[in-house]
């Protein structure tokens, strides 16, 4: 077995050896597996949201999570839930919910709901649960509502989707510009060096705030929530590069000094062939693990220009956005269920914490 | 002869790892005597350091000595204290004044933060109750003992602006800082070159000379123990396969394993290029010690089946030797499961 | 469950609580409405003028301390002959305690402004509906209408004792107003048919404003919120330097005429500003300037620029009660800075502050309720008079987008969009249900209420018709999602809201309305945006619909920036149509639809009117803008924009209700100075 | 030595020039200038500015020139230590952020204490106790603190434990002791608001603290030194203090460079969550209303405070490591 293994070793690349080392790390696993998920609901968003994210009623304002009823009073599996009624309490200015067990309204599988189109192709009205025969108000309120009636459950599907891909189009574009320009910088030296450092300190001093603030300001207004989307992600990215970069040209500078790139050289291999043949693969895993911890890093950034009223607005549906919608005293009082939102936020950036401390952990075990 | 100041029986040290039990000292026996040095000698991962560092209480976690005595003899006679039984608490006060380490790599030893003479006298402080001042004059005459040059300027140098021989007598300095009966030596020389590591082994010599030092020197150099020792102890995989005094070791080796390790010095006597004879393969994982006795798989005189199933027990033989090795007898008293 | 109502759906508006009519105002809310169950609704009360001058005269502790060690004259000498006479409303004070309360920066003078509105020339009683002397003992308008006398107070003395008399509006209109380096432009308050007036000195207390046209609008002008009738609080803080008198003894150091400009000039160049104009703005303004005096109850001891605005008693305040103490009861005011709305609402739930109704969310009463006790407070709510709290205000003149701007510019597609928004709904989502829905027409009660009718025209949900209307402007085709399209070039017809999150969630509302647009097939694209940024916009005439209140344009006449394109610093309705209307037809684009222009010219022609037939004019444009639905009423009368008061249990004489609206200056016309702690 | 530092210095001054001209581009990019900020906030608070009187305000605030001239004009004032006067709070700039900056530096000061208070001791404990019950414990609390944005506790903290202990809420002083002149009382007062905000602020730096020491300390305490100061005798305690704790922080000297503009620009959000008169919200206030000098000053002192951060840092860590110190001799 032990020979077997060690031959393997010997002809794995440092990627693979990477992902043997990382295999090991239980907790990056699970992370992975978690994060996976993640966006495989981010690509079913719109099909696991049970109402119209967007759709507001006055008379659903503030529901509390309610519950799926499973069985039905003759015991046999029907999933259902109950009528819901409310009122407004006059001397307390309270809205009052009361549940009428006695009307059931039963959900349905892959029933029709609002129209979507799946993976932003397909027009398509199949939903994972509807209500059949549902009165105005009726909902399957999972996650409750906010103030204007919208299910809680969808925005947050909805907003998983937005809050994910924003956070992977900016990491793309930091990780072009880092690896762009921490591999000139490192390459060429000199000037161009000095240069591209010189700046990404200077970016490094900028606070954060008034940078977004800036750029964010200076959006033309006939903008789409899409186009506004975009642009953020590339002014988050904007400011966003410069960790990489360091890493990129750090790894450039050490691996340049290895063996194996001199060799190449010697070889006569040409400078494009050293750096993407030799020297890119084999600090793959390091740029890997960096991007998993920027990732979070980008899904607050994200949070925190919605919470100043910058970036994404609503009517978009957003992280960010869901979580302002908690930051005043009456929802904290009155509807603290909207706080779940926080939930993914959590768990999301701790699994990409978790994944990327694993990743670099394998990728530089005595690093 | 006399009564040693430090006999070790039995001593057991495991580490308790996620994926088992490791047995690092799986029972060493020695004694060590006043003005007298023993050599422990081993391939690496055999256990000598662990030795030396379960004599002191300090192996480190997640490892701790199950097993064994530790008799120290004070200074003035007495009764022997037990030093396995001790509470890491009162453990301390022998760390330094009784028992005191050298190691083997100077550099990494020292802390990069403090000066020389900060850590030297910080043992001085801690045991022999000196103020700061007199810490440091201690100090200076130390590093002057050990032959350190200047040694009222180098006191304020910091460890990584000396050379690697200068280290390691400072090392020792800082060893012999509050006057130990024992010295441990764990790979001395291992990292000087060999000049320095001559005047190393001088300066050890030397000092065991004028203060009567025991010293336990712990190397895979069978030159280094020809040249210092007076005792050997040959440690394979934790155990002690052959105990006695280095002339007869070196001029009749008993157990296979000490005939393989002196085969492989070379010697300038040796006609040049040829090779040195090797001990084949190498050293098992310490999870997969091998059932029986520990050295079969790689033994050239292995009998048969007894060496593969049963442990060989100590045999102290005639003169005073002890031997592991079902060749010098001993009978295959108990199955070891692995 | 006795306190429940129906909820939603059935269509019921509450009548707005001040039912009554004008002349009976002060009486109490008598409908049977949610208000009632509430018993947060009291009635309409406040501090009364009397006649009756007291024989002697008390001031408070410190004050005659000082007076014992000679550093300030007695009390009969700092007050004028004739001081204004205040009947608390339930009891004589007691002296003593600082009046803690919330302010949100620099830019919210305001705050203070209206505590100190009793600097005002004239004022409103605390119904808001008579006009009341104030520092002017008294006033008279000339039979044409061209000149108004007022009487000052014999013997009153600005803030730092030296006396305020005729000199001080002569100082300001020649020596402020007429300057251009401070005042640029002439102000169209000071004009009637469109020639500006003047101000003259008959005797040491009496002064005259002389028109050279009628303008009977001009006392109603004194006393409003308007450019003329500001008090030093306001219309002489922030930059301007409007609203009739000044400290002349005062000024006259900073100003060149009474040296040279090169000495002014150098003397703020040491005091570190740019040169003698940008002295004498911050010189002059109450809130920032200490050492200026002022007629106010109280004065700055703090400037409104550090973490804390604070202020003192004025020792020469002109203000009595019945028994003769000289007012303001309270010591000073200390309002800390809270940059955060949550942070100022918690911390008024917690009883840091002793009065407050600025800042303070209608979303959060039930917490606020819920915490009275703890914070030792009582919750009243205030109901206004202004038609809609959530107005969208339509760009008439929007250029940029030609489709849009034809459709904007139409009355029916205006009217659909407001006959496509459920009130109900967004009253109950933000008004907790305490809003009437409706136009933006003002309250029945008020003198220019154009008639409950106006109320519901073209105001209540009718989905089938705004359909129709849509289908016969021609917006007939619809994208697969409902939406209609443009006729110009087949894509979505998209309508922007833009909306700013300032005294209401404007964005939420316009979510809200956007979603009921659905059903209409329009598609409303909200655009929240920081503020400065939205008017930046709106002033360019950029935006297709704002969404903000009307508060103020329930005086029409008084406050008009809300409901007609007449104000150039207000792009709302075309920013166009506005330097049109302001510069008398010469610069500008003068607007082609007939009613805007009729509106228009009738609004010209109010300042010339009789009360009576100016209110009946008012009216008349109210039934235009209703009708031509410039702006979309959303809902309004309602507590959410000061309504929402917290009161110290502590503090005595505060009124059950109080009149909330642009003219009285919320808090002002309860007159603040007669509040008291009474532990 | 000297060589390096003047080499800093310059290079130091250089960014902080580019930072300036950075700065002053953000505050020009949104559409519109100050004098539109500002009527749209008196708008919005009741008042009418007339488009005279703002095109009055324009020139006096000298707002029409093109933008380099602005600049220009900025730069020569501020090398004469003039930094203008702020248009939004029409006080000297240098007043308005002075007002602010004692407070933050002692909110920043407390929340880095009760980071390195928290931090090093849990750090420490968690790497000696590896793998105990309290070291799992730590670091699930330390990654979740990561993953929380520290924001959005901020408000969540803050009514809850107004909610449940009637704590102080927000701001620093209760407004009874805002006037007052310092004494015991307002200590008090201040000590009593300080807590709260302090702890909000150092969470999220706690736990990325007590995972760098843990993860620092771990590696020095395998390294053969730990065994020498044991084999000398010394306590455990000691060993472990003098030695692998002090060589585990030099990565923290190192981070001093971003501490700075960290505490005032981390803690913006967070401040005005808590309604904190601290520099950060006095940063967002001037950059939306367009004040121009206040907000370039503040930006451009967040700039220096980063490069004399670096400077300091550089200072610590040869005075923290002595190898760097005799490197540079």
């Amino acid at each position: 077995m032990a020979q077997i293994d060690s031959e393997k070793y010997a002809v794995a690349t440092q990627l693979q050896l990477t992902w043997w080392r990382f295999r090991r790390h239980r907790l990056a696993m699970v992370s992975m597996v978690l994060l996976f998920a993640c966006y495989l609901l981010a690509a079913f968003a719109d099909f696991l949201a049970t109402t119209d994210p967007h759709a507001t009623d006055a008379r659903t304002s503030y529901i509390a999570p309610q519950g799926i009823h499973l069985f039905d009073d003759d015991g046999s599996l029907r999933p259902h839930v109950y009528g819901i009624k409310g009122v407004r309490d006059m001397k307390t200015f309270k809205l009052i919910y009361t549940i009428d067990p006695s009307r059931k309204v039963y959900i349905e599988f892959f029933g029709q709901g609002y129209e979507y189109d799946l993976f932003g192709l397909i027009p398509t009205r199949v939903h994972l649960m509807t209500l059949k025969d549902a009165e105005r108000g009726d909902g399957i309120y999972l996650l409750g509502t906010d103030l204007l009636g919208r299910d809680l459950w969808s925005r947050l599907m909805v907003a998983t989707r937005v809050s994910l891909t924003i956070g992977l189009v900016g990491v793309t574009i930091s990780l072009f510009l880092g690896v762009l320009l921490g591999g000139i910088s490192a390459v060429y030296g000199g000037i161009v060096d000095t240069v591209i450092q010189r700046t990404i300190e200077v970016i490094r001093s900028m606070p954060t705030i008034p940078l977004w603030l800036g750029l964010a300001a200076a959006l033309p207004n006939d903008w789409s929530v899409l186009q506004i989307y975009f642009a953020i992600t590339i002014i988050i990215s904007l400011l966003a590069w410069t960790d990489l970069a360091r890493v990129v040209r750090g790894k450039f500078l050490a691996l340049k000094e290895e063996d194996f790139v001199m060799a190449a050289e010697l070889a006569g291999a040409s400078q494009g062939r050293i750096i993407f043949r030799h020297m890119l693969p084999s600090f793959a895993s390091h740029i890997i693990a960096a991007v998993s911890l920027a990732l979070p890093a980008m899904i607050i950034s994200e949070t925190s220009l919605s919470f100043l009223g910058l970036g994404l607005r609503p009517p978009a549906i957003s992280w960010g956005i869901l979580l302002q919608d908690a930051q005043n005293i009456q929802t904290l009082a009155l509807a603290p269920w909207l706080l779940i939102s926080a939930i993914p936020v959590v768990v999301v950036i701790l699994a990409f914490n978790f994944l990327g401390d694993g990743l670099r952990d394998a990728a530089d075990p005595y690093g | 002869m006399a009564e040693p100041i430090l006999s070790v029986r039995d001593l057991k040290t495991q580490f308790f790892g996620p994926e088992g039990v490791v047995r690092a000292v799986d029972g060493v026996d020695f004694d060590v005597f006043e003005g007298r040095t023993l050599g422990v000698v081993g391939e690496s991962g055999c256990g000598k350091s662990v030795t030396a560092r379960s004599v002191l209480g300090i192996v480190d976690r997640p490892g701790r000595v199950v097993g064994g005595s530790i008799l120290l003899r004070p200074a003035g006679g007495g009764a022997a204290v037990d030093l396995a039984k001790l509470s890491n608490e009162e453990m301390r006060k022998y760390r330094g004044p009784e028992i005191a380490l050298v190691f083997q790599e100077p550099m990494a030893s020292f802390s990069q933060h403090y000066t020389i003479g900060n850590q030297i006298g910080e043992g001085i402080k801690l045991h022999l109750g000196l103020d700061e001042r007199a810490a440091k004059k201690r100090a200076i005459e130390l590093l002057d003992m050990v032959g350190v040059p200047q040694p009222a300027r180098r006191v304020d140098d910091y460890p990584f602006q000396l050379s690697g021989g200068l280290r390691q007598r400072v090392m020792i300095a800082m060893a012999l800082s509050c006057d130990p009966r024992v010295l441990i030596a764990d790979e001395p020389t291992t990292a000087l070159d060999v000049t320095t590591q001559a005047q190393i082994l001088d300066l050890l010599r030397s000092l065991q000379q004028q203060k009567g030092l025991a010293i336990i020197l712990i190397t895979h150099d069978m030159g280094v123990i020809a040249e210092m020792a007076h005792d050997v102890s040959v440690m394979y995989l934790g155990r002690a396969v052959e105990t006695g005094s280095v002339k007869e070791i070196f001029t009749a080796p008993r157990h296979p394993y000490t005939r393989a390790l002196l085969r492989s010095i070379p010697t300038v006597l040796a006609k040049p290029r040829t090779r040195l004879p090797t001990i084949e393969g190498s050293i098992p994982h310490p999870f997969e010690r091998p059932k029986g006795c520990a050295y079969h798989p790689r033994c050239a005189e292995i009998i048969g089946p007894v060496c593969e199933k049963f442990e060989p027990p100590a045999v102290n033989t005639a003169d005073g030797r002890q031997v592991r090795c079902f060749l010098h007898g001993g009978a295959p008293a108990q199955e070891v499961a692995a | 469950m006795t306190t429940r109502r129906k909820f939603l759906g059935a269509g019921t508006v509450f009548a707005a609580a001040a039912a009554p009519s004008i002349d009976a105002l002060a009486q109490a809310v008598t409908s049977k409405s949610a208000f009632d169950q509430s018993g947060l609704v009291g009635k309409l009360a406040g501090p009364t003028q009397s006649t009756t001058i007291p024989a002697s005269f008390k001031e408070a502790p410190q004050l005659a301390e000082m007076v014992k060690a000679g550093k300030l004259p007695p009390v009969a000498q700092r007050l004028p002959s004739e001081p204004l006479v205040l009947k608390p409303l339930e009891s004589i004070g007691k002296y003593g305690g600082t009046w803690r309360r919330a302010f949100i920066g620099p830019s919210d003078g305001e705050n203070g402004n209206r505590i100190m509105a009793s600097d005002k020339l004239l004022f409103w009683d605390f119904t808001g509906s008579k006009i009341v002397p104030s520092v002017a003992k008294a006033y008279e308008l000339s039979a044409d209408g061209k000149t108004t006398t007022l009487h000052l107070r014999k013997g009153m003395k600005w803030g730092d004792g030296a006396p305020f008399t005729a000199d001080d509006f002569v100082f300001w209109y020649e020596d402020m107003y007429l300057n251009k380096d401070i005042v640029p432009n002439p102000i169209a308050d000071m004009a009637a048919g469109g020639k500006q007036g003047r101000v003259v000195k008959i005797d040491e207390v009496t002064v005259q404003f002389q028109f050279d046209n009628p303008y009977f609008l001009f006392p109603s002008m004194l006393a409003g919120d308007t450019l003329i009738g500001g008090g030093q609080a306001v219309r002489q803080a922030g930059g301007n330097s409007y609203g009739a008198y000044a400290p002349a003894h005062y000024l006259k150091q900073f100003m060149p005429k009474y040296s040279s400009e090169a000495e002014v000039n150098a003397k703020a160049k040491a005091a570190g500003y740019d040169n003698w104009v940008r002295m004498l703005h911050v010189r002059k303004d109450w809130q920032l300037n200490p050492e200026l005096p002022t007629l106010g109850p109280w004065k700055t001891v703090r400037p409104i620029n550090t973490p804390i605005w604070a202020m003192e008693r004025n020792p020469y305040y002109y203000v009595v009660d019945t028994d003769g103490n000289q007012l303001p009861y309270m010591d000073g005011i200390v309002m800390t800075l809270a940059e955060n709305i949550e942070v100022v609402n918690l911390r008024a739930m917690a009883g840091e502050y002793d009065l407050q109704e600025r800042h303070i969310d209608l979303a959060k009463l039930p917490v606020l309720l819920e915490n009275r006790d703890r914070g030792n407070y009582d919750v009243h709510l205030d109901l206004a008079y202004n038609g809609a709290d959530t107005t969208l205000h339509v760009n008439m003149n929007h250029t940029a987008d030609p489709e849009v701007g034809r459709l904007l510019a139409t009355a029916d597609f205006r009217r659909a969009l407001s006959l496509g928004i459920d009130r109900d709904q967004l009253n109950e989502t933000f008004w907790l249900g305490l809003a009437t829905p409706g136009s933006t027409a003002p309250a029945e009660v008020m003198p220019e209420s154009p008639g409950p009718e106006w109320r519901k025209k073209w105001s209540v949900l009718d989905v089938a018709q705004a359909n129709a209307m849509l289908d016969k402007l021609g917006l007939t085709k619809k994208d697969s999602q409902g939406y209609r399209l443009r006729t110009d070039n087949g894509q979505r017809l998209i309508i922007q809201l833009t909306a700013i999150k300032a005294f209401m969630d404007w964005p939420a509302h316009a979510q809200m309305i956007a979603q009921q647009w659905r059903k209409i097939g329009i598609f409303g694209d909200v655009k929240e945006q920081e503020r400065g940024l939205a008017f930046q916009r709106v002033v360019s005439g950029e935006h297709h619909i704002l969404v903000w209140t009307n508060g103020g344009t329930e005086l029409l006449y008084l406050y008009p920036s809300w409901a007609l394109p007449v104000d150039v610093a207000n792009g709302a309705y075309g920013i166009e149509f506005s330097r049109w209307y302001a510069s008398n037809g010469t610069g500008g684009t003068k607007p082609t639809d007939p009613h805007m222009l009729k509106a228009l010219e009738l609004f010209r022609s109010a300042a010339a009117m009789q009360e009576e037939a100016r209110n009946k004019n008012a009216q008349e444009i109210w039934k235009i803008m209703v009708d031509q639905q410039f702006h979309i009423g959303v809902c309004g009368q309602s507590p959410a924009l000061m309504g929402v008061r917290l009161a110290s249990r502590r503090l005595a004489n505060i009124p059950g209700r109080v009149c909330i609206a642009q003219h009285c200056r919320t808090p002002g016309s309860s007159h603040p100075a007669t509040w008291y702690y009474k532990a | 030595m000297i060589a390096f530092i003047t080499r800093r210095l310059l290079l130091g001054v250089m960014t902080v020039w580019l930072i300036s001209i950075l700065s002053f581009v953000i505050i020009q990019l949104p559409p519109g200038d100050f004098v539109d900020a500002y009527i749209a906030q008196l708008s919005s608070s009741g008042s009418q500015v007339s488009a005279a009187e703002a095109e009055n305000l324009r020139k006096l605030y000298g707002l029409g020139e093109p933008f380099y001239v602005q600049y220009g004009k900025w730069l020569a004032r501020i090398v004469t230590g003039d930094f203008g006067e702020s248009m939004e709070w029409r006080r000297p700039v240098t007043e308005v952020i002075g007002d602010r900056l004692w407070l933050t530096l002692l909110l920043s000061l407390s929340a880095l204490l009760v980071t390195w208070g928290l931090a090093l001791p849990i750090g420490i404990f968690s790497a000696v106790r590896q793998y105990s019950f309290a070291d799992y414990a730590f670091t699930l609390v330390g990654f979740i603190g990561i993953a929380v944005p520290n924001f959005l506790l901020a408000l969540v903290i803050m009514y809850f434990s107004f909610v449940w202990f009637g704590a102080s809420v927000g701001g620093l002083f209760s407004a009874e002791m805002a006037l007052a002149p310092w004494g015991w009382d307002k200590v008090w007062d201040l000590m009593k608001h300080l807590p709260l905000p302090a702890v909000i602020l150092a969470l999220g730096g706690t736990a990325q603290l007590i995972r760098i020491m843990r993860a620092n300390l771990l590696d020095e305490l395998r390294r053969p030194y730990v065994v020498t100061a044991r084999a000398k005798g010394l306590s455990e305690f000691r060993t472990i203090v003098k030695y692998p704790v002090r060589a585990a922080l030099n990565p923290f000297a190192s981070n001093i460079a971003y501490l700075f503009p960290y505490l005032v620009s981390g803690s913006i959000i967070v401040s005005i969550v808590l309604g904190l008169p601290t520099v950060g919200p006095l940063l967002v206030k001037a950059l939306v209303a367009q004040d121009m000098f206040l907000a370039g000053t503040i930006v451009l002192l967040l700039g220096v405070m980063t490069v004399v951060g670096t400077f300091i840092s550089d200072l610590v860590l040869m005075w923290v490591d002595p190898r760097i110190r005799h490197q540079m001799d």
